[in-house]
Order: C-alpha cells, then structure tokens, then sequence
C-alpha cells in the first residue's frame, strides 16, 4: 500500500525536531562558553510562560541527563555522583546532572550553563532536593513555586470552586514573586505584552500536541509514542511560548493528518496496538523499541507524553484579559494533571484503550522515579480488572544500565507476544 | 618485658599472635575454628604462648577480635576486625592511607590518617555481586575451585566482561559466554575486572588517597593485584607470606600496647573488664 | 507414528520430554547443564529419545525454551519458558488459573485464563533473591542434601525470621542463626518461610485464583509445598512431571505445529512463529 | 470522647512504664486504636512526617501516626514496584491485613512515594483517602494564608466524617493539649541532653513513639509520671561519645537498631518521630486557631528533609542542633530507598567533613532482623574516636 509519498511532509516533525534541538543546545552552548545567564528549569511546569519574558535561556537538566544516557555515557556520569556520595538507589537524573555541574557542565551535545536562578515546581519531590543542590553549588536563587495537585481521587477542583480559589490566590501570588525575583536577577521590567504573546504561543502550542495525540488512534498508527515522540517531547518543552515552537505542532498536525490520508503507519505490518506507560528505558532507547516493532508491536501513546509535557496535552487555552490569573489557572490544571497522574492514570489509561483500540499496555516502573513509579503495579491491577487487555509489567532504569537487562527483558516481552499471538488467534477463531 | 597478646576469631580460622614491647612477634598459632568459638580461642593462646615461651601471668593484656571476639572470656579489651586489620596493616605498610580488604562475605575499604587511625570505612551492601563470594561462584560453576581461582585467571590475556549485578544471575551470563567459545580464563579474568570495578568505587566513597594496601584472602591473586592497580593507576602493597594471615591478630596485639600504656599514664587499676564494650 | 520434542535449557538443569501423537509422554531426561549448553541440549535430546525408545527420524518438531533456547542448535524454533510451563500446568491440570514456577534463579508466576492463555505473569526481577537457589545456599550452609531440607523443615515448631535477601549471603545467615543456637529445622522452615512469601508476593501481583499449579524443580520439595500452602490457604496442584512442565509445555507446542501443518488453519502457526533471532 | 485506651503504665515504676510502651508499639495489632474504635470512636490515620492532629482531636476523633511495622508486607508489594521503602508498603500491608481500620487516610507531599500512598490506598479502600497538601514554598509571603486554608479544608473533611462542626473553643482546648504534650517532649530531650545516662534513645522513643497511637491526654499523664522518675534515677556516667543521631526519619528504625545504638554511645539528640515535637514552642490560643497552627508549622519550627525553606539550610541545622546538644560526632542514616534522607546525607558528611566532625553513615530498614553488619561498623567508629 506504499505509495508515493510527499517526503517533504512525511518524516519532517523527526527532522526539524532534530534540527530544532541541535540549535538550542548550541546556543546553550554559546551561553555557557560566554558566561551568559541561564534558568534551570524542569518538564513538568517550566514556567516557561515568564521565563520567556526576560529572555531567559532555559536549561532543562532532565534532558540534559537523559541524553547521557541515549549517548551511552550515562554510567561515567552516574558512578562521579556516586562517588560524591550519592546512593545508588536516588534518581539517576539528579547524579547525572551533578556530574555535570563537577565537570564545569561539560555535557556529550556541548557545553552547559551555569544557573543564574533555578525555578521549579513540585510536580516532582526530587526536584526541590535536586535544586537545593544548585543552591549549596552556586549560591542561586531557587524559586519553587508550590502548586496544589488534587487532593484524593476524584476530588479535583475548577475555577469558581471554593478550594480551586484558595489555590489560585496562591499560585497567583507566587507568581508576582516569581516576576519580581526575575526583574532583579535580570535588572529587566516585566513586559506584560511580551507575557501575553508568550501565553498565546503556548496555548497554540497545547492545541497542536493535544490534536496530534489524537491524530494517532488512526489505523494504522502515523507515529511511535516511545521513539517519535520523545523527539515531539523536546520540543514541546525547549521551544514552549515560541512562534516556532507552536508552528512546529501546527505543522506537525499537518504531517499527521497527510498519513492518516494517505493510510502511512509507523510499521510495515501493524500486528499490536500498544500503550507505553512510564519513562523510556533511554540505555537501550532503540533496542528496547525494536523488541517490540521486531513482534510488530508499535507504542500508539504513552503516559510519558503526558506528563513530561508539564500536562501540555491537556490543551488549556489561555485568557489573555486576565493573564495571572490565567496563568495561575493554566498552571494549576495541567501540572495537577502531570503531576497527580497517580490519581488517575487508570482512567487515562482504560480510556486510552478505548479509543486508541489498545491490544496491551506495557509497564515500565523504574528505580529512579518513585513519582511516576510507586503506583503503578496498583494502577495495573484496577486497569486489568476494568478490561480484557494484555499487560507487561517490566522494570528496569531510564539512566542506570546496571539494572537493564537486555536478556530479561527480551525473556518477558517475547512471552508477551507469545500471549498477544494467541489471543489473536483465538479471536481471530471465534470471528471465523 | 610486657607481652601482649591478639587474637583474631574468624569464621574460618582462629588465629592469636603474641607481640613484645617493640611490637615484635614472639609466637604465633593458626587453627580452624569450629563451632566452640571459646574453647579454639583458649587453645590458639595456649599453643602461642608454648611457642614463645611464655605462661600466661606474662600477658600484660589481651585483645579480642573477629566475629567470635565476644565469645572470649580472659580478653581484657575486644576491638573489631576493622578496627585491628586496619592497625595490622598500617603495621606492614606504616604509608598506607587506603586499606581494601576483599573477604569471601563482605569488601570493606577503609581510610587512614596520618596518625594510622581509622579515619573512615565502608562496607559493601548486602549484596554478594560486591563479594570474593561472586568469584568463588563464577569459578564454581565453571568447574574450577576457589583455589585455583588465581592460577586460572593469570593466563588470560582478555577480560570477558561480566555484570556484576548478582552473583547468581552472573551464571546465566557465564553460561553464554561459555557456549559462545569464551575461555573460562577469560570469563574469570571479567569477574575480577567487574569485582575490582565495585571495590574501586568503594574505595572512592571513603576519599580514598595513596599508600593503597590490599588485604583480605581473595587478594592473594597477582591478577586481582594487578587488575587493581590497572584501575587506581598506581602501584598497591600486597602483604605477602604467612603473615598475611596474622595481620588482623597483630593489630589487635598492638592496638592492646596502645591502650595498656594508656591505661597506666591514667593510672588506672589493670582490671579484666572491657571498658568499651558497656552493653 | 509421529513425535514431538521439547528441550528446556535452564540455568542448571536441562530436560527434554518425547510426547506421543496424544500427547502422552513417551521419553524424558534431565541432565546438568554445565558449561556446555550446545552439548547440554544434545545430550538431555538424545538421552530422552533413548529413554522413549524413538529413532530421531521419528521427531517431527523440536522445540527449545529456557534461558539457552536459543543454543537448542536442532532445534525447529523457541518459545520462551513462561509460555511453556503455563501449557504444561494447563495440560496436567486443565482446571489451573495460576501456576508458580520455582526453579533455580528465577521464580515465575503466570495468571491464566479459561482457554488456558496466559493473561498475566511476573518474574523476580532484580537479582535471584527469594529463588529456588536459596535453597541451596541453605543446603550447603547446614549440609543436608537439596531433598531432604523440605522433609527436615516440616519438623520445625517456631521458624526464625530470615531477613537476608541475597541468595549468596542466606549462607552466612544460616550460619548465624545456627549459632545463636536455633534448631537447625526451624532454620530451614524460615529459609523456606521467606522464599514462600517472596513468591505470594508475586504471584499477588498476577492475581491468585483457583486452581494453583506448582511447577518447576522445587515443587517436589515438601517442606516449601506445605509453606506455599499455608500461607495461601489453599491446596496446590503438584505432578509427579512438575520439573519437565517446561520441556512438557515446548513438546505440546510442537504437536500442535505438527498438527497445523497437516490441516491448515487461520495462521494456526502464530504461536510458535520464530522471531527475534 | 472519655476512654482510656492504655492504662497498663499506670503507678509502675519506670521500668515497668518502658515494658509496657515497648509491648504497645511492638503490637502490630494496635489493640489501643482498636479499643478506642470498640468505644465507638472514630480513628484518622496520618502518614508521616507532621500533621495538625489538633484538628482530628478536637472533632473527638483519634489521630492515629501511622509509621510503617516491622511485618513482611506480602499484599502491599503486588501494589508497588520493587525500589521502594519499607514504610510505604508495610503501611498499607497493615490495612490490607485488616490490622487497622481507619475512618479517613491523609497522607502528605513529604515525598515523590509517600504523595502516591493517597492514591494507592484510595483504590483499595472506600472511606476517604486524602492528600494534606502541606506548602512546599515556605518562603511566600501567601504560604500561612494558604496553609490556613488548606487546613479549613481538612477541617470541613473531618468535620464530615465526625458528623457535626469543630468549634473554635474546641480547637483551641486541643492545642492546650498538644501544647502541654510538646512541652513534655521537649523536657524529655532536655535530660537527654543535659545528663544522657539518665535516659537512652531507646527509651525516650518507646516513651514518646506512643504518644501517635494513644490520645494525647493519656500520653501527657504517662509523660508526667515517667519524666520525674527519670530525673532521679542512678545511673552512673560511663566513658562514652556524645553524638547525634540524624535520619531524616520518615521511616523510624526497628528498636533493637535503636538498642544497639544506645548500648555504644550517648545519643544527645536525634530527629526521630520529629513530627510530633516540629512545631518549637506553645501555639498561641487566642486569634483564629487554624491560622496559629499553620504559622506555627512554617514560622515557629524544626527542620527536615522533607521540608524545604531558604531559611533553613538542613547541614546548618544539623551542626546547630549538634552545638546544642554539645555532640562529639554524628550517626547519619537513612531509610533504604529513601530519596530525600539519602540526598540529605550527602550535603551532611560534606559539612560535616568540613567541621572535622566525625561521623558514621548508614542505612537501615524497619524490618531488618540482623544488626552484626551495622554493629561492627558503629563499633568500629566508636572505638576509633576513643582510640584517638
């Protein structure tokens, strides 16, 4: 069914992602061997959307680490941290990222800044220990700006609710600190203008992700979540707020849309429809895949794209009117969706099922991330219980080969498939 | 003439050795253990004090140490095996500033000062993968002994890399190495680069810093020496000789010097009770 | 008459089992696997023909699993031992839901369902803690022969607490109980407590439904059947073949490709499609 | 609610006092929640590290601390992966065995596993299962109003669940209660520091370590009853260290850890059960209750790990609290798998290190059953300060 394919469109999210990240670690790059200022930011709520505003580069040190780890030099990283003193046993990215601040922030893609102010939110506990690092290194202003998840399942809140409100006033008032704690790191007046153009880029920018995740419940499935979509991942964090960065999702959706026409999946055969939930396994990135596409399994999505995406997925459209506030709100409702996935994952995920036509879903807990990790074997448990669907539970690391092993995991997911096979066959049987 | 006496209960080996004024070795005794742990150490001081010549009125004082050092009834002090080997060893080698000592069960790495005290020490998790136990497995299972450990990797010429996550699961992975043509020399020569590889990055947890001094019994191996010194790139004492067995014995010998003379600058009254141990 | 074959090569031992056209075992073996496991599948191969009485000629199709199923060089494909022991349990015992493997370095434990699929599974992951090696480690400890620990244990009145979870190290924690003067029966129903336990767990993980199969070389131990049961609360299924349920598990694999390949159905072969080589 | 759920102290010599705190807290059966509840109490269980149990108590509800226990936890590992702490799982492996029995769950964002527990133990329960978020940004100007609101929010949850409101007058007749409990705690560690022969950290621990599972007048009347007898109890002073014994406890360590500690060295001061003595001195109880308990929790307190605050650099605390308690060295350890204590003792050590201080760094397990590893390295730290 291959037919002649606009090459042009087909394949360009993977290639200007590519060239897309090149540039902006060069110009980290430049920053770093020039002395100039940097922010140090995280995936899950970057608070790119005042960064932007003072022009701010933005380091992102989960990328940074993980991308040790895709270059295989992850494990020289991690034994310098551990030699520092870290335990095996913490988050891979943190001892990555510590190497690097000892090495003077010599990294595999170049060179490093150092920060001048760090921001985080607590989406994640590590972070705030993590920059607490920075803060005895460097002597930096670490700003953590506190924004309340759901306090128990099905509890969340929305604008006009009384305890929404209470959060909100104060994610708001964080935020005019935050502002004036970049007016002095930056010696800058803040431009609420610049601010609302920058909001407007990234609500374009949530509407594009949102859709193409959509795009691909198509059959077949137009991209791999797991190895596609971490290159749409890195864009989507480095190049938020930027005209760009949202042209790159308008145009990505395009490329989507022009497969699904054109009937162009990711595989040859698509045999399984799988869901990937977890963090990549990033020492064997391609490996790891292709025990999967091998059985002619393909990741349709994955939680991943969720919540490393600060929740972008949600596609929350900003009200320029009233932009704090907004922000505040914007905040408040994508991160808790990153952030207390935990809360929800199951539904998520037996919605995922659903519409994306999930043959199985595979799990990935790892050591470093409790986050993201700690409840998953529960969240399995409630998602078989809800549907029929084949499962793989796997665990391993997304920086610390020591605990991968190709052998084992190969072991697990060829009986996987093996499971997967027979159940075609049946149903296969039964519709004959 | 004072004379001290240590005695080091070890798992396997009982050993007591009896040091004059000048930390000079007058007698020695080695026997194995055994299940009653009093009964070896009252015949390892008995046999060294025939041997040096000596009744027991002689003793000025007796340390204890080893896993079996509470079980001793006429020692007047008990130290810990880290605590003695460490002495013992800075005895041997008086430059030694990082001591590794690879057992069968546990590799600690200890640092000293400049005054040879333990300055500080860690041992290895409760994993055998960090263990002489790993290369005793590796090697069992390839049919050699744990003896012949050092004779088989000194031929290979090409270390076969071997994870060192779990000792067991090293099996698996020998197993593949082996029917993919891989000599066991060279297999064993990985088990050792990967059990050299842990002890490093333990010697690194305590700050590790020249004389490096390598004790323990898997160390007797001139491949685990010389794969060790490979990965500090720098040279690394080797006690060699019987002594080597008595090291620990020793420095407990000599650390009850220490103390004695300690004891009689206080004044205090000699009195068999350990002043330390006050559980 | 026709044959089929199956070859589990585990990390210690491998066994081969002939079955019959129905399915009938005709020939079986277990042999150590050393360090030769080209020679090791071979050799387990030949020795259960011989004991089957059947000229290779007559195999029609071998199939290998087990951590060296890739080294079963005559081999016709693989199946991973996971799918393998489920077949077998299913086949001894048509009623099972859940089958707990114990072998060497890994403990298995596999959820299935009415058509005998296996809906779920979970393996031991980080190292071979909680494994039948364990017990092994105990044996040597106190040296009593692999056999008899179980019997030995079952005389225990108040077990002790093992916290060890390294295999390796069970040795010395052994050792130390045995020296705070525990009786050496309540050692091992303490060593076989803790393994008991690990594998609930996950065998949890799967989900526990009736009826339970107990597969694999520990499962003639008595002493770790009477743990199992205890703390589960319910009765196990054991075959006298629970240590060839692997090698059972590829042979029945085998028949049914011999079998499809005589009357053809919807890709029938699925199953026992080789990949990933 | 009047019931007295653990008399057996009561007119026993303090031997006997310690007996019976060590049988209460070994029992994993909690026959004193489970005596309030046959009262026909209502119970909240709160995971570590802090809570506002003034609010719980002033409902006539139990505030019960839950802090893990020594069991294997068999049905909670088929709810977690396997890089875990101990506490998480042996926590809800104590609800899933039907051990305790809870009215509503509240755990806190104290950590990237605890903050999952709501979740987890909200799927496998149907009474309530919370998260209290506790401000991660102590440094706003807006954080005490938040937490003020947030714990209104509690309030209106607990107030549900007792079935009528809480009233300010009962809020504040329930932190003169805590008042007088920290009070007492803060006394016992006094002695601890001032004269540590006199009371171990063992037994200081078994003596407060009840106070979570017990109401909190009942622990105040066995805290005025022991604390005199302690004062004048003979022991004679031995030749030991002075140290500190830090862990960031979440997790607390199984006793006989804590034995073996106290049987080496004078602990002068530690963090254990900090929850229960984290807020410094007496909440005021004029003005808006909720608002001194939340200004307390952030203005007037200790520090932890799991707490982070510009003010409160954690290895400038430590050598704080080891200046006051006049400590020789330190004994850092931490929970196996505990990301927050074991990134802390890393900034430890390297303070340490730079104020010479000697230490010893470990890590523990709740159910660990065998101590020869730890022993020999404590030992062997001891002997070599004494040796120096």
């Amino acid at each position: 069914m291959i037919k002649t394919v606009d090459p042009e469109i087909v394949g360009r999210g993977n290639r200007e992602g590519a060239q897309l990240f090149r540039r902006w670690f060069a110009e980290l790059d430049g920053a770093a061997l020039n002395g100039g200022q940097a922010a140090y930011v995280f995936v899950m709520g970057s608070l790119a959307e005042i960064l932007r505003v003072f022009d701010l580069p933005m380091v992102f040190p989960e990328i940074n680490s993980l991308q040790t780890a895709i270059r295989r030099v992850a494990h020289e990283y991690l034994n310098e941290a551990e030699d520092y003193g870290y335990s095996p046993d913490i988050c891979g990215y943190v001892k990555a990222d510590v190497a690097l601040q000892l090495r003077g922030g010599d990294h595999p893609m170049g060179h490093v800044p150092k920060p001048t102010l760090a921001v985080l939110t607590n989406a994640c506990n590590t972070y705030i220990k993590w920059a607490e690092i920075w803060e005895r290194m460097y002597k930096i202003p670490v700003f953590t700006l506190d924004i309340p998840g759901t306090r128990s399942a099905g509890g969340q809140t929305w604008a006009g609710d009384r305890d929404f409100e209470n959060d909100r006033r104060y994610v708001v008032a964080q935020l005019k600190e935050l502002i004036s704690l970049c007016e002095e790191v930056t010696g800058r007046r803040f431009d609420v203008d610049r601010f609302r153009e920058v909001l407007k880029q990234t609500s374009r920018m949530n509407q594009g992700w949102k859709r193409v995740l959509e795009l691909n419940k198509n059959q077949p499935s137009l991209f791999n979540a797991v190895t596609d979509g971490t290159v749409y991942l890195g864009v989507a964090n480095g190049f938020r707020g930027t005209a760009e960065g949202s042209q790159y999702f308008e145009q990505l959706v395009e490329e989507m849309e022009y497969k699904a026409a054109n009937h162009i999946g990711t595989l040859t055969e698509e045999k399984y429809r799988l869901i990937f939930v977890g963090v990549p396994c990033y020492p064997i990135f391609r490996r790891f895949n292709e025990m999967f596409t091998e059985w002619g399994g393909t990741f349709l999505t994955s939680t991943y794209l969720l919540f490393a995406s600060g929740g972008t997925n949600y596609g929350f459209e900003y009200d320029l009117s009233r932009p704090l506030d907004s922000l505040a709100e914007g905040l408040l409702i994508s991160v808790r969706n990153a952030m207390d996935n935990m809360f929800y994952q199951d539904q998520t995920l037996i919605e995922m099922i659903d519409d994306y036509a999930i043959d199985g879903i595979v799990y990935h807990p790892i050591k470093s991330c409790r986050t993201v990790s700690t409840g998953l074997a529960d969240n399995r448990r409630a998602v078989m219980a809800a549907r029929d669907v084949a499962s793989l539970f796997i665990e391993s690391d997304m920086m610390d080969r020591r605990v991968v092993s190709e052998a084992q995991l190969k072991n697990r997911i060829d009986a996987f498939f093996e499971g997967l096979a027979s159940r075609k066959q049946r149903q296969s049987e039964l519709t004959t | 003439m004072t004379y001290v006496a240590g005695i080091d209960i070890g798992s396997t080996y009982t050993k007591a050795v009896i040091i004059g004024e000048n930390n000079e070795i007058v007698g020695k005794t080695m026997c194995s253990t055994g299940f009653k742990l009093a009964e070896v150490a009252r015949m390892a001081l008995d046999l060294s004090l025939e041997e040096a010549g000596l009744d027991e009125q002689d003793l000025a004082y007796v340390v204890a140490t080893g896993f079996g050092r509470h079980q001793v009834q006429f020692k007047d002090l008990n130290v810990t095996d880290l605590t003695a080997s460490a002495r013992g060893t800075a005895h041997l080698f008086p430059n030694t500033r990082t001591i590794l000592d690879v057992g069968g069960q546990t590799m600690k790495a200890i640092r000293l000062d400049g005054q040879l005290r333990v300055k500080s020490f860690r041992l290895n998790d409760k994993c055998a993968a960090g263990t002489g136990a790993f290369l005793e497995k590796t090697a069992r299972y390839m049919g050699y002994a744990t003896e012949e450990i050092g004779m088989l990797a000194a031929t290979s010429k090409k270390a076969v890399p071997i994870s060192g996550v779990c000792a067991v699961f090293a099996e698996s992975e020998v197993i593949n190495h082996l029917s993919h043509g891989a000599a066991p020399a060279d297999i064993m020569h990985g088990a050792i680069v990967s059990l050299v590889d842990r002890s490093v990055q333990l010697m690194k947890r305590v700050r590790m810093s020249p004389e490096y001094t390598l004790i323990g019994g898997i160390l007797r191996f001139n491949t685990m020496a010389r794969v060790v010194r490979e990965q500090l790139g720098s040279d690394v004492n080797v006690p060699e000789g019987e002594l080597v067995q008595f090291t620990t014995a020793l420095g407990a010998a000599i650390l009850g010097h220490y103390r004695l003379s300690k004891l009689r600058l206080e004044g205090v009254e000699m009195h068999r009770e350990n002043p330390m141990v006050s559980a | 008459m026709a044959y089929a074959a199956g070859v589990d090569v585990g990390s210690t031992q491998t066994k081969a089992v002939i079955i019959n056209e129905e399915a009938r075992i005709t020939g079986r073996s277990l042999i150590d696997t050393g360090a030769n496991v080209v020679l090791a599948a071979e050799n387990a191969y030949f020795e259960a023909l011989k004991d089957a009485g059947v000229r290779e000629e007559e195999i029609e199709y071998v199939i290998g699993t087990g951590y060296g199923r890739y080294r079963v060089t005559f081999g016709n494909t693989q199946v991973t031992e996971i799918s393998c022991h489920a077949r077998g349990a299913v086949h001894m015992f048509a009623n099972t839901r859940t089958v707990l493997d114990m072998g060497g370095q890994d403990t298995k434990a596999i959820q299935i369902n009415q058509e005998g699929e296996i809906v779920d599974f979970c393996m031991n992951d980080k190292c071979a803690a909680g494994t039948g090696r364990f017990l092994g480690a105990a044996s040597s400890a106190l040296d009593i022969p692999l056999d008899d620990l179980g019997d030995t244990a079952l005389l225990s009145e108040r077990p002790v607490r093992i916290s060890t979870t390294c295999t390796v190290f069970a040795e010395s924690e052994v050792l130390s109980w045995l020296g705070k003067g525990k009786k050496i029966e309540d050692i091992l129903m303490g060593v076989h407590q803790s393994i008991a336990k690990r594998s609930i767990g996950l065998m949890r993980r799967v989900g526990i439904e009736h009826e339970v199969t107990f597969t694999g070389g520990v499962a003639k131990n008595s002493g770790m059947i009477y743990a199992l049961e205890d703390n589960l609360g319910l009765v196990l299924n054991v075959s006298e073949e629970s240590h060839y349920m692997g090698a059972l598990g590829a042979a029945l694999f085998a028949l049914d490709h011999i079998q499809a390949s005589r009357i053809p159905t919807a890709d029938s072969t699925e199953v026992v499609r080789s990949h990933g080589t | 609610m009047n019931v007295r759920v653990f008399d057996s102290w009561r007119n026993q010599p303090l031997k006997g006092v310690l007996y019976e705190c060590r049988e209460l807290l070994e029992d994993i059966d909690y026959p004193s929640v489970r005596r309030w509840r046959q009262h026909g109490g209502k119970v909240v269980g709160h995971f570590q590290v802090y809570f506002p149990e003034e609010i719980v108590h002033a409902a006539g509800m139990l505030p019960f601390k839950i802090r893990g226990a020594p069991l294997e936890s068999i049905q909670a590992d088929s709810r977690f992966g396997s890089y875990l702490c101990s506490i998480l799982k042996t926590s809800l492996e104590l609800a899933l065995s039907e051990r305790i029995d809870l009215d509503m769950f509240v755990t806190h964002p104290i950590c990237d596993a605890a903050r999952n527990l709501a979740a987890v133990w909200g799927r496998n329960f149907t009474y309530p299962c919370q998260i209290l978020y506790l401000p991660q940004n102590a440094n706003s100007k807006h954080s005490v109003q938040y937490l003020r609101d947030e714990y209104d929010r509690l309030k209106r949850m607990v107030e549900e669940i007792a079935g009528h409101t809480i009233s300010d007058e009962a809020l504040r007749r329930s932190i003169a209660v805590f008042n007088e409990n920290r009070a007492l705690l803060h006394e016992m560690y006094a002695i601890k520091r001032e004269m540590p022969w006199l009371i171990s950290t063992y037994e200081s621990y078994l003596l407060m370590a009840v106070g979570g599972m017990i109401p909190r007048e009942e622990h105040n009347a066995l805290l005025r009853h022991v604390l005199p007898m302690i004062r004048i109890r003979t022991a004679k002073r031995q030749d030991r260290i002075r140290v500190v014994f830090e862990g960031g406890f979440c997790e607390q360590p199984p006793l006989d850890l804590l034995l073996m500690v106290s049987q080496s060295c004078y602990v002068v001061d530690d963090d254990l059960m900090i929850g229960l003595r984290w807020i410094q001195d007496d909440i005021p109880l004029e003005g808006d209750p909720l608002y001194n308990l939340a200004n307390a929790y952030l203005e007037n307190s200790t520090y932890s790990p799991v707490q982070h605050d510009l003010r409160k650099p954690k290895e400038k605390m430590l050598l704080e609290r080891m200046k006051g308690s006049g400590a020789e060295a330190a004994i850092i350890t931490a929970a196996k798998m505990c990301e927050p204590g074991l990134e802390e003792q890393v900034a430890y050590t390297y303070a340490l290190d730079e104020y010479g201080t000697p230490y010893f760094v470990s890590e523990f397990e709740e159910n660990m059953t065998s101590f020869d590893h730890l022993e020999i390295q404590l030992e062997t730290f001891v002997e070599n300060i004494l040796f120096a």
